[in-house]
């Protein structure tokens, strides 16, 4: 079973979907959504990999070492930031959903909302 | 009810991810499609062609530097959502 | 210089713009709201100019950083590429015009600078996303663009509003997340991001690794579906769309929903072989869900008292029409599909912009409280009947070319029973639109309406919007000449099988 | 909370933090890092300055008009920076290809517009970190 790496990133991935499909608390929607984001970046860097391969930083000229694919690494990177971005406006939605109704509970939001109509 | 449901379809799926995972590529041989003549070319031309030594880097400022724009855009644009939410 | 550059400059205008106007800062409102509406027209003016190189010199290939493409990112302009890029420019150009004097009443003037900036960088997400040939680039402007199109639902700080939004948001993140990872898959099995690399590669990849190819095409369609909010995973969009600032409706509605279908057809197109493509269960599934995405969101429609909701209900009810067109696989039905896009595109926004202006002047948002509305406000109730004859299909409009194509192409795919979709579907449209034009006209008032003025730039973009819908409605063979070449390219460069 | 030990602490490592930052950042072309790495790392220094010593000092604190002109200079600089590509008869976003000197690989001086796009790509990271955090932190609404 080489492939535990991959494996490991879908069950993750699934994890990830699976809390932001299931839980009503939105904290815990965003921690989903982190993460399932992880997930993905753990499978690149799966993807990247190659045996006994150093990180691609080509300080001296030697033709004998082995380099991982740097291509995965520096999409991770652009990955991060944007599931950072993600996170951070969502985590601003729901402090002021808290300030509205007291609860970062969906149900108990839409209780409450179906209750003042 | 509804947890048993999830459970189950997430099962299912996990199985099918069984199937597909056995059948991936193996995990860091050299020889996987991934590390195909771009990967190459940017491991053996990165200082020759941009002067830098980390190759991640170069990819990220120049090779695909558009990508980095559109990730700076991302975080100016998660601020002034941000904001506007928090200042409404 | 510009010539040469035209594509990057393009996406990089309003972005441009967006920095500007945060540079500035939140007290500098008009400042802000002419840089917007100078942004907003010369990207639309370099659209044009993009649209006449490409009838000019064929497909525009650009590199980035002077990388050809696998090592770097290209960006790409054909004739659908072009026809996109009118309509996401035009629309959103004219929807700041409309806002121009309405939107610092309607916005809290604290955040109505971001909310300037938030709708540049929408857009130069919409013509990045549309441009780009690379896979992740894309990849990112589409996070841009649903962060923005999040945030410019949430911007009021309306709970209604915020609730929707991150709603929208959490839904987003999953369609993303899985379209990230089907790209990840995609790349894992054959090296790389660019689309015309990509489908090179593919047949070869399919070959040693059938089970990952499809999980992949799996991913990638259902997380652009949930963004594109093809039926059964619409489930955000009324409320989005329902309880957003009226350009932010407009826009949303009109265009954010569009460019995730213009991925789709990079993606199933460009990069999966055709024929490939037909031996699987997708082709009966789209058409099954775009099937019961008009019906239901028809049948939603005629259900809301809330104007804005019933506009909502309908746009899942055409983003039905466009997947059918993409699903029957046929070059008619896919020139329906383009020109529908086009079509809604115009036409929702249109309806969203006279709808806000009749609930800003009314006061209220219940369809029976449009009565009467239509002898006080002409032009924005005769904005709203045009729009809602020509999503019925009413002949000289613009909506009836698309539908035409449509039957056209499900006569040509074979599939009669979806000439009957389309038919009935347009009696159903016609049953919540025609009693809202009737009465809007002819009955009598049921709230007190005080007479206000028009502004102009309201006036003068709502009237280019009626031309546009009857224009495009008349000389449709101008545009069905212009993407012509590319649609049938599209059915011929996969002769070869997988 | 407001803890001598943390305080003593946090005043004693912040300055090396921040040291640390700015190395990830100007040394990234040639070494693990860059401007994401580096601007995080800086941001973190003042973001646990915050903690230390609370939200409510005013002076200390990056104030809201500093972080925005960075944020949106930051930005500007690498289109900018991209721009002056186009200008030199290249591309949008070329370094070797438009003319910039390159170096040799491994000085500091190297790589052409790559460590000034790093270093946009620092300032703006770091300050946007900081921004996102005290925003999130902030328990009044102020003005501007």
């Amino acid at each position: 079973m080489d492939n535990l790496f991959y494996a490991m990133a879908f069950i993750i991935f699934l994890t990830g979907f699976w809390i932001m499909l299931s839980h009503a608390n939105l904290i815990k929607k965003i921690i989903g959504m982190n993460i399932m984001e992880s997930a993905i970046f753990l499978f690149l860097v799966a993807i990247g990999y190659v045996k006994d391969g150093n990180a691609p930083i080509i300080a001296e000229t030697n033709p004998g070492i082995t380099y991982v694919n740097p291509l995965p690494s520096a999409l991770i990177l652009t990955g991060i930031v944007v599931s950072v971005s993600v996170t951070a406006f969502a985590l601003g939605l729901v402090v002021r959903l808290y300030q509205h109704y007291g609860t970062v509970d969906v149900d108990e939001i839409t209780r409450m909302r179906s209750e003042e109509l | 009810m509804k947890i048993a449901l999830e459970v189950i379809t997430l099962v299912m799926i996990g199985l099918l991810l069984v199937l597909v995972v056995r059948e991936m590529p193996p995990f860091g041989n050299p020889t996987n499609p991934v590390h195909n003549e771009v990967s190459e070319y940017y491991l053996s031309n990165t200082q020759a062609e941009t002067g830098v030594q980390n190759v991640v880097a170069a990819i990220i400022t120049d090779y695909r530097g558009f990508d980095t724009l559109g990730e700076l855009t991302v975080l100016l644009t998660a601020i002034a959502g941000l904001l506007a939410v928090l200042r409404s | 210089m510009i010539r040469a550059h035209i594509m990057p400059l393009t996406v990089l205008l309003p972005l441009v713009g967006a920095y500007f106007i945060l540079l500035v800062g939140s007290k500098h409102r008009s400042l802000a709201r002419n840089v917007a509406l100078v942004t907003t027209g010369a990207t639309f003016a370099m659209v044009c100019f993009i649209t006449y190189l490409v009838s000019n010199q064929g497909t525009l290939f650009y590199h980035l950083g002077g990388w050809a493409p696998p090592l770097g990112i290209e960006l790409q302009a054909d004739p659908i590429t072009a026809f996109l890029l009118l309509t996401f420019a035009g629309v959103s150009f004219f929807v700041i015009l409309f806002a121009y004097d309405i939107l610092p009443d309607e916005i809290n003037s604290k955040v109505i600078t971001r909310y300037y900036a938030l709708y540049l960088v929408l857009l130069g997400a919409l013509l990045g996303i549309v441009l780009s040939n690379d896979f992740f680039n894309m990849y990112v402007f589409l996070e841009i663009s649903s962060i923005a199109a999040a945030a410019l639902v949430a911007v009021n700080g309306d709970k209604l509003a915020m609730e929707a939004s991150i709603k929208y948001l959490v839904m987003s993140t999953l369609g993303s997340g899985t379209v990230l990872m089907g790209i990840a898959g995609l790349y894992m099995v054959t090296g790389y991001l660019n689309l015309d690399y990509l489908a090179g590669a593919l047949p070869q990849a399919y070959a040693s690794y059938p089970l990952t190819v499809l999980m992949t095409l799996a991913m990638l369609t259902v997380g652009i579906a949930v963004k594109a909010a093809l039926f059964p995973l619409h489930v955000w969009l009324p409320d989005a769309h329902g309880s957003a600032p009226t350009s932010s409706s407009a826009i949303l509605s009109g265009l954010v929903v569009k460019v995730y279908i213009a991925v789709l057809l990079k993606l199933l197109y460009r990069v999966f072989p055709l024929d490939f493509l037909t031996t699987l269960p997708l082709q009966g599934s789209l058409l099954v869900m775009a099937t019961l995405g008009i019906f239901i969101g028809s049948i939603m429609a005629i259900r809301q008292k809330d104007i804005k909701k019933m506009l909502a209900y309908s746009t899942v009810a055409q983003i039905g029409y466009v997947f059918l067109g993409i699903g029957l696989f046929s070059e008619k039905a896919m020139t329906g599909a383009i020109l529908h896009v086009f079509n809604h595109a115009v036409m929702k926004s249109m309806l969203f912009l006279s709808v806000g202006l009749l609930i800003k002047y009314s006061g209220k948002r219940t369809i029976a409280d449009l009565a009467g509305l239509g002898r006080v406000y002409p032009i924005p109730m005769i904005a709203f009947s045009v729009g809602a004859l020509s999503m019925v299909g009413i002949p000289p409009l613009s909506g009836f070319i698309s539908k035409w194509y449509l039957g056209l192409g499900a006569l040509e795919a074979n599939h009669l029973p979806f000439l009957l979709v389309l038919l009935l579907s347009s009696l159903l449209n016609g049953f919540y639109y025609m009693p809202i034009v009737i009465a809007g006209f002819f009955k009598k008032e049921t709230v007190e309406i005080q007479t206000h003025k028009v502004p102009m730039g309201a006036q003068i973009s709502l009237i280019v919007l009626i031309g546009a819908t009857f224009f495009f409605g008349l000389f449709s063979n101008i545009v069905v000449d212009f993407l012509a070449p590319t649609v049938q390219g599209l059915f011929e460069v996969f002769g070869g099988g997988i | 909370m407001r803890d001598i030990i943390v305080q003593v602490v946090a005043r004693m490592m912040i300055p090396y933090l921040q040291l640390y930052g700015l190395y990830i950042i100007l040394f990234g072309h040639n070494s693990p890092g860059g401007g994401f790495a580096g601007g995080t790392v800086i941001a973190s220094s003042l973001i646990l300055y915050v903690l230390a010593f609370g939200i409510d000092d005013e002076d200390l604190r990056l104030s809201g008009s500093v972080a925005r002109v960075i944020e949106s200079c930051g930005a500007l600089a690498y289109v900018g920076i991209g721009l002056a590509g186009i200008f030199l008869g290249a591309n949008f976003l070329s370094n070797k290809g438009a003319g910039f000197p390159l170096g040799i690989p491994g000085r500091f001086l190297s790589g052409g517009t790559i460590v000034l796009l790093t270093i946009s790509i620092g300032l703006k990271v770091a300050s946007t970190m900081i921004t996102l955090f005290t925003n999130l932190a902030e328990k009044e609404k102020e003005e501007e």
